[in-house]
């Protein structure tokens, strides 16, 4: 890998900016509820934290627990350093569209066994629930994509969204109800409102806060950095989505578009704050429904692209 | 401008008394006296019409020639009775066990004068956005007077007949506007002006006219309940109360249809009627023998007759298919005479008897014999026995289907028509024999045959004087 | 008020229980003893606005239970075993209520110490309902918790997501606060009696106030009458308001739930204003009140309006909500005839078309009625709807009784002696129902017995009952709804 | 110019999909509002075009009328009836949504097959738009089983036909768009009268129910 220029932006970014984002949507929740809120980079604070305090392992546990976290961390790392997530080319190229979803399923997977490992009744059923959740929302995540790859004619990512500006050949529709799709599903994936709520107690409503429960010390903090990637690597598809829309309707300079994206993903966190500060959770039964809209956005988005296709 | 004022008038005055007059026996008198006035005055106004002019000019848009008139004419004599009629149902109705509200009785009166105005509109609308606008106020009017009864089945009825029509009439309106977008072809502007239209017949987007054909056909075929969009109207004429359902069917359905014949009318200008022809011919027939069919089976006195209005608009739909406006004029008038006329003494049959069910009515010729021999009658006027004006009409568009050589759909008609008269004379055999049930409450039975008797004479007469010549002067 | 004590044979008991209960008019208030050799069955007569107490004497340590016919007495059952090691014959599933594991079986805490000399052991079954079935799963939540919030154990059943049965296990807050009050003199009673939930501090001040004026024979002056009822409404608005926002956190409407906090605060200050403590504590006392606010009446005032205009708009924003209003319907329904049978009160009571309100029947006259409205949908939008309306209520009340505040001295001089041999009770409405202090004297007018019944007390079997069937996300909701107290329970 | 037109519609035809997927009848009548505004602005858009100035006034019609007054009306009737979520007729109402995605792949076809608008220049898109908001409004008035939805529904498709004629035609005249508006108005409230008299006399909006007449 060369220190190129982009690659020093990209390597700054991913160091910084799933912090930022968390910071950010923490601090515009706080605001919206009269509260000073924490610091912006509290997230890293807190994984230094966490670092340097020891762990606690119930007695039940067995390797896979610790596993688990370094293998999320992993994974999401090689997805970040393979995936455009800004549309400048990654410094590992070739990251297929299936690669992508698949290295994202290891990833759940070895989350959900890890926490179900741990054999505290929380994270066994909330083990459950993200499988359940992620089942239903894995169609319209998918299905997204591959409008996109349809309309790009091409199954790799980096090809999708590090295409040249002027001359990219999906169409906005494509671009735009991808993104919402993206969005959507991305909800159900981040464990946010109105599906789950991230700053909750209720142990009995807790999706991925439950389970993570039992992790402590670095184990904890890799599972917060794996996290903060994943929200980072979502975001930033679907930033890139809006703002290549945009593109198709406001011409922006191509050196301008990694700025664009940050700015775009800035705004989605404080759309997603927005969201989490005045929408309802969800009851249980009713997620489907939420989802439902999200697979509907992918439907769209490959209705698109498919009658688009047809008349170039 | 001064015809305008005339047409407005009575209506208008009518509505007036009945917001502001409380007391209902003044009123029904009162109203029914100036409906047979307006009647008298609009023969005034469109005698010169028949006798040489081509066209009373309203307003922009609004004109009648003669054969709107003779539409016009025809509702106002249906409403006219039907609110004459209705003066002794509410006398009745006031008096029974759980006696209607003054309030609802006004507001009744109200409604159908405002009904009454939008019916008359429809017919003079020479532009197809008025036409469309007038009968879908048809409908937003007279849902009020199916729920006159206030129960829950009549408000079920309402609400089918409020929600399937608005779609019906939201379907006309698709056609209306494919209809205008056809025109742009011919005009740059587009027009909806109906004299336009057939001017520029010739000139239409004919792909676009006949698509706009279809959907406003479907449109106004739902109001006038033609098989399979007919689900609603049994359900409305049978819980308004006998004076609304006779309005719905001796003049509500001749509106619908009546914009159906508009539009055949620029289909024939346009010189691809065959289209239409076939469409209407087999809706028609279908219709019929649908009807027919449904007839059969039937438990409520009132739903019976409904189903006869669908096979009767059946009827209208193969006569507007020969292409003879004429034809379609003389059947709706025959069929209106009838069956308000059957549709009154119903209304007096059920108020007396307490009950809608074909089983719970026996014996009507033993306890009101007046009433017994002119439901039969006008029964058989329905049916088309010869000597009334039905038989006449049915005849002579069959033998218009003859001459074109529709062979199959004249014996569709037949089985029909066959199949109707057996299964109404059955009902009615049951009707007027056997043994009446003790509690019933015959209610002043001369009077109240009074409307009834006349309309069925009115049939017969028609029956008798009908003629070729005759009819040739509503030939444009 | 000083009740009627009536002696009831131990078999003709439970019948006329039954036929009391068969009145509408009639409640169970209590049931408890007074040394564990007799029960004390207090009775309330709501159209006559009378107290009565059955005294049935029984020899030995079991009496039989009535629970199987009055399914409301299990709770009361339950305690008497924990409290006193009585075994009632026939309960069905007798479990511990106030005590919990760290108790020893020979540990009664109302049982004289010369009783636990003799080594008696009392055995606790302490297992939880078995849910048979394939794929039912037990949750065992608390009793600590991960947020801030009092112990108590739940032991969900599952099958799936769905709930099939709720065990509750309470008593880790277990203090020994009936035995308390029982030691302390007469002067420092009213400090142990408003920490037996401090949320509730002045509805239990108030109750214990009232037993102990009607043992003394005391007239409060009406000014202090008026006073303590500003201060039961201050409390009742600022826990509703309170448990408003504690349901919007739970739903995750995080914005709604603070501005609620900030409200609160506001009505602290209400509070504050009155009687010197945010919390309305060490206010009210045997007699009147402790502080005269006259002077800061006006700012009271002045606090009030906007904060009912605050109030308002974010009450409206919060149910007039599409989603919230969606969220909350259907949630952990509580079907009237089940609030009734199992005597619930206050909010979730009325939310059950059970409208019975203690302010309607047994306050001093002079008061202003307050309105009571009553939904019978039993689910958790109703529980929240009344407790909206409640807060108007309470609004009205407080401006009502600012209105038309009498003059006159605020307290009369404490009581030293109250009458011997007899009991009296206190009902007052706290914000989550009726909560009743009873106090029985001896023959030297010394306080021989001191119960409080807690209005959670009635109601959480009602939660028990009412997450059946719900999703196991929806218990937090449901919990919310109800609002129930550890710390009252677990006396 | 056009393709803007194309954009509002498509919106609009989105916005009536995402609306059939909600059981929500302030979510629903919301969505409405949204969907029917789009329309006025393609009004506006297509007002621009023409250079019409009576097309303006529609825009300003369809506002007040169709974006304000009824989802107002409507959502204040649901209110006082409590009708709050409908719990969907024939189709678990998700599926609904992607019934009617399909439904829009299915009006896009007919746009493009039919042998519409080939002369006067406006896009096909535009007509899906119209179509596929036909379409949706009658699944939507199928698949619910509020009185309510009805309405919605017909609302729906009403905005289908409406757009279909702005888009399509080169403006109907003035008098009709007009009348046509008021038509909306006055049905919408006669049908708002009579769902209130349905809750009142069978307390439940569900049409489904409403069968005593069957025979």
């Amino acid at each position: 890998m060369i220190l190129t220029s982009a690659n020093l932006v990209f390597i700054v970014t991913l160091t910084i900016m799933p912090f930022l984002l968390i910071g950010v949507i923490k601090k515009i929740k706080a605001c919206f509820q009269n509260r000073v809120g924490p610091p912006v980079f509290q997230s890293l604070y807190n994984l230094v934290k966490l670092f340097n305090k020891d762990e606690i392992l119930s007695k039940d546990c067995s390797w896979i627990f610790r596993s688990g976290p370094l293998i999320s961390f992993s994974g999401m790392l090689l997805l970040c350093l393979s995936v455009p997530w800004l549309p400048l080319q990654p410094p590992v190229p070739g990251c297929d569209i299936f690669l992508f979803v698949y290295v994202l399923a290891l990833i759940r997977f070895f989350s959900i066994i890890s926490s179900i490992d741990a054999g505290s009744p929380f994270s066994s059923f909330a083990a459950s629930r993200e499988a359940t959740l992620s089942f239903l929302a894995e169609p319209a995540f998918v299905l997204a994509l591959v409008a996109l790859g349809i309309s790009a004619h091409s199954s790799d990512l980096a090809l999708i969204f590090g295409q040249p500006i002027e001359n990219n050949r999906i169409p906005l529709s494509v671009w735009f109800f991808s993104g919402l799709a993206l969005f959507l599903s991305g909800i159900v994936e981040l464990s946010r409102m109105p599906i789950d709520d991230p700053s909750t107690h209720l142990e009995l409503t807790m999706v991925h806060e439950a389970m993570v429960i039992e992790n402590s010390g670095p184990n904890l903090a890799l599972v917060e950095w794996s996290y903060a990637l994943k929200l980072l690597l979502f975001f930033g598809l679907i930033a890139q989505c809006f703002v290549y829309s945009l593109s198709k309707i406001i011409a922006l300079p191509p050196l301008l578009l990694p700025l664009s994206v940050l700015v775009v993903m800035l705004a989605l966190g404080c759309l997603t704050a927005m969201i989490e500060s005045f929408s309802v959770k969800l009851s249980w039964g009713k997620n489907p429904d939420f989802i439902a809209y999200a697979v509907s956005m992918s439907l769209l988005s490959s209705l698109a692209a498919f009658a688009m296709n047809g008349g170039s | 401008m001064n015809d305008l004022v005339l047409i407005l008038s009575i209506p208008i005055a009518a509505t007036l008394l009945a917001i502001f007059c409380p007391k209902i026996a003044v009123l029904s008198r009162t109203v029914s006296l100036a409906l047979w006035f307006y009647f008298a005055i609009l023969v005034y106004l469109f005698a010169p019409l028949f006798a040489s002019k081509q066209a009373i000019y309203l307003f922009a848009g609004l004109s009648a020639d003669r054969i709107a008139a003779a539409f016009i004419l025809l509702t106002v004599i249906i409403s006219a009775s039907a609110i004459t009629q209705a003066g002794i149902f509410f006398e009745h109705e006031l008096l029974s066990e759980n006696p209607a509200e003054n309030l609802h009785v006004r507001q009744f009166y109200i409604l159908a004068m405002l009904f009454l105005l939008s019916m008359i509109t429809v017919f003079f609308c020479q532009n197809l956005g008025f036409l469309w606008m007038s009968i879908e106020a048809t409908t937003l009017l007279s849902a009020g007077l199916v729920y006159f009864h206030r129960s829950q089945n009549s408000l079920e009825a309402t609400w089918k007949y409020f929600i399937i029509c608005s779609v019906g009439i939201a379907l006309a309106l698709l056609g209306v506007v494919l209809i205008y977008a056809s025109s742009q072809y011919a005009c740059s502007e587009g027009t909806l002006a109906i004299p336009e239209l057939i001017r520029l017949a010739g000139l239409l987007n004919i792909p676009l006219f006949k698509l706009g054909f279809i959907f406003a056909f479907l449109g106004f075929a739902t109001k006038s309940g033609v098989f399979p969009l007919h689900s609603w109207l049994p359900d409305a004429y049978s819980e308004a109360p006998a004076p609304a359902s006779a309005m719905f069917s001796g003049a509500l359905l001749n509106c619908a249809l009546y914009a159906i014949m508009r539009l055949c009318d620029i289909c024939r200008a346009s010189g691809h009627f065959a289209a239409a022809f076939s469409i209407l011919l087999w809706a028609g027939s279908i219709t019929v023998i649908a009807a027919a069919i449904f007839l059969v089976h039937q438990h409520g006195i009132k739903r019976l007759w409904a189903y006869s209005s669908i096979e009767n608009a059946g009827l209208m739909l193969v006569a507007i298919a020969t292409g003879s406006w004429s034809l379609f004029l003389l059947q709706a008038a025959n069929h209106s005479l009838a069956k308000t006329s059957l549709f009154l003494l119903s209304g007096n049959i059920i108020q007396a008897t307490g009950t809608k069910q074909l089983k719970d009515i026996r014996g009507v010729l033993t306890f009101c014999p007046v009433w017994g021999v002119l439901l039969a009658l006008s029964a058989f006027a329905v049916t088309g026995v010869p000597p009334f004006g039905v038989f006449i009409s049915e005849w002579l568009i069959l033998n218009e289907l003859m001459v074109m050589g529709q062979f199959l759909p004249v014996a569709i008609l037949l089985a029909g028509l066959a199949l109707a008269f057996i299964a109404v004379s059955v009902h009615l055999g049951q009707i007027l024999f056997g043994v009446p049930k003790k509690n019933f409450r015959i209610f002043r039975p001369t009077l109240s045959s009074l409307v009834p008797g006349l309309l069925l004479l009115g049939s017969l007469v028609l029956g008798f004087t009908v003629t070729p010549s005759l009819l040739a002067v509503f030939t444009p | 008020m000083i009740s009627i004590i009536e002696p009831k044979d131990e078999m003709e008991l439970l019948p006329a229980l039954k036929q009391w209960l068969q009145n509408d008019e009639h409640r169970l208030g209590l049931i408890t003893s007074l040394d564990g050799k007799q029960l004390v069955t207090l009775l309330l007569d709501l159209a006559s606005r009378q107290a009565k107490c059955w005294i049935t004497e029984f020899a030995g340590d079991s009496y039989r239970s009535f629970t199987s016919s009055v399914p409301q007495a299990h709770w009361f059952e339950r305690a008497l075993f924990d409290m006193y090691g009585l075994l009632p014959k026939g309960h069905p599933r007798l479990k511990p209520a106030l005590l919990n594991e760290a108790y020893s079986g020979i540990f009664a805490p109302l049982r004289s110490l010369a009783e636990h000399d003799e080594g008696k052991s009392y055995e606790r079954d302490l297992s939880y309902m078995d849910v048979g079935g394939e794929g039912v799963y037990e949750v065992p939540v608390g009793p600590v918790h991960a947020g801030i919030i009092e112990p108590g154990h739940f032991r969900l059943s599952c099958m799936g997501e769905r709930i099939l049965n709720l065990e509750i296990r309470l008593g880790f807050l277990h203090r020994g606060v009936e035995k308390r009050l029982t030691e302390v003199p007469l002067t420092k009673t009213r400090f142990i009696a408003e920490a037996v939930a401090s949320d509730t501090a002045a509805a239990n001040a108030i109750a214990s106030a009232q037993a102990i004026e009607s043992l003394a024979g005391l007239v409060v002056p009406e000014k202090a009458v008026c006073l303590r009822a500003l201060a039961l409404e201050i409390e009742r608005l600022s826990m509703h308001v309170c448990d408003l926002g504690g349901m919007a956190a739970d739903l995750g409407c995080g914005a709604i739930s603070a501005a609620f906090s900030r409200l609160r605060g506001s009505v602290f200050r209400l509070g504050e204003l009155l009687s010197g403590s945010r919390f309305l504590r060490a206010y009210i006392l045997p007699g009147g009140v402790a502080r005269d606010a006259d002077r800061y009446l006006a700012e009271f005032a002045r606090t009030l309006k906007p904060l009912r205009k605050e109030l308002n708009v974010v009450i409206d924003s919060f149910i007039s909500d599409a989603m919230v209003l969606e969220r909350l319907d259907g949630v952990g329904v509580l079907s009237p005839a089940f609030a009734k049978e199992f005597g619930l009160v206050g909010v979730a009571g009325r939310a059950s078309a059970v409208s019975y309100d203690v302010r309607k029947v047994f306050q001093n006259k002079i008061l202003p009625e307050p309105r009571i409205r009553f939904e019978s949908a039993g689910d958790a939008l109703s529980r929240t709807k009344i407790r909206v309306f409640e807060i108007g209520t309470s609004l009205d009340l407080i401006e009502q009784l600012l209105a038309s505040l009498p003059s006159g001295p605020i307290a009369v001089a404490a009581p030293e002696l109250l009458v011997p041999d007899s009991i009296a009770v206190g009902i007052v409405e706290a914000f989550r129902g009726e909560l009743i202090h009873m106090i029985s004297t001896d023959n030297k007018g010394r306080i021989k017995r001191y119960a409080v019944k807690d209005p959670s007390l009635n109601n959480w079997t009602g939660l028990a009952i009412a997450v059946r069937n719900n999703f196991l996300a929806d218990f937090p909701v449901c919990n919310k709804s109800f609002g129930l107290s550890y710390s009252g329970h677990d006396l | 110019m056009m393709n803007e037109v194309n954009l509002l519609t498509v919106t609009a035809a989105v916005f009536a999909i995402m609306m059939s997927g909600s059981g929500q009848s302030r979510t629903n009548l919301l969505l409405y509002a949204m969907q029917t505004f789009f329309i006025a602005l393609a009004c506006l858009a297509q007002a621009e075009a023409k250079g019409s100035p009576e097309l303006y006034t529609v825009v300003i019609g369809i506002i007040v009328i169709k974006v304000l007054t009824v989802p107002y009306f409507l959502s204040w009737l649901a209110n006082k009836i409590e009708a709050r979520s409908d719990p969907g007729a024939f189709l678990p109402i998700p599926l609904t949504m992607h019934v009617s995605i399909l439904l829009f792949a299915l009006s896009h076809f007919l746009a493009l097959g039919l042998p519409l608008f080939k002369g006067i220049g406006s896009v096909a898109s535009d007509a899906t738009g119209a179509i596929s908001l036909l379409l949706t409004g009658m699944l939507f008035m199928l698949t619910r089983r509020f009185a309510l939805g009805q309405i919605i529904g017909f609302l729906t498709l009403e905005n289908g036909i409406f757009l279909f004629a702005v888009t399509q035609t080169k403006g109907m005249p003035f008098i009709i768009e007009m009348g046509i508006l008021l038509d909306v108005l006055v049905a919408v409230m006669i049908g708002g009268l009579f769902v209130f008299r349905i809750q009142k006399s069978f307390e439940h909006i569900d049409v489904t129910q409403l069968n005593g007449l069957k025979e």
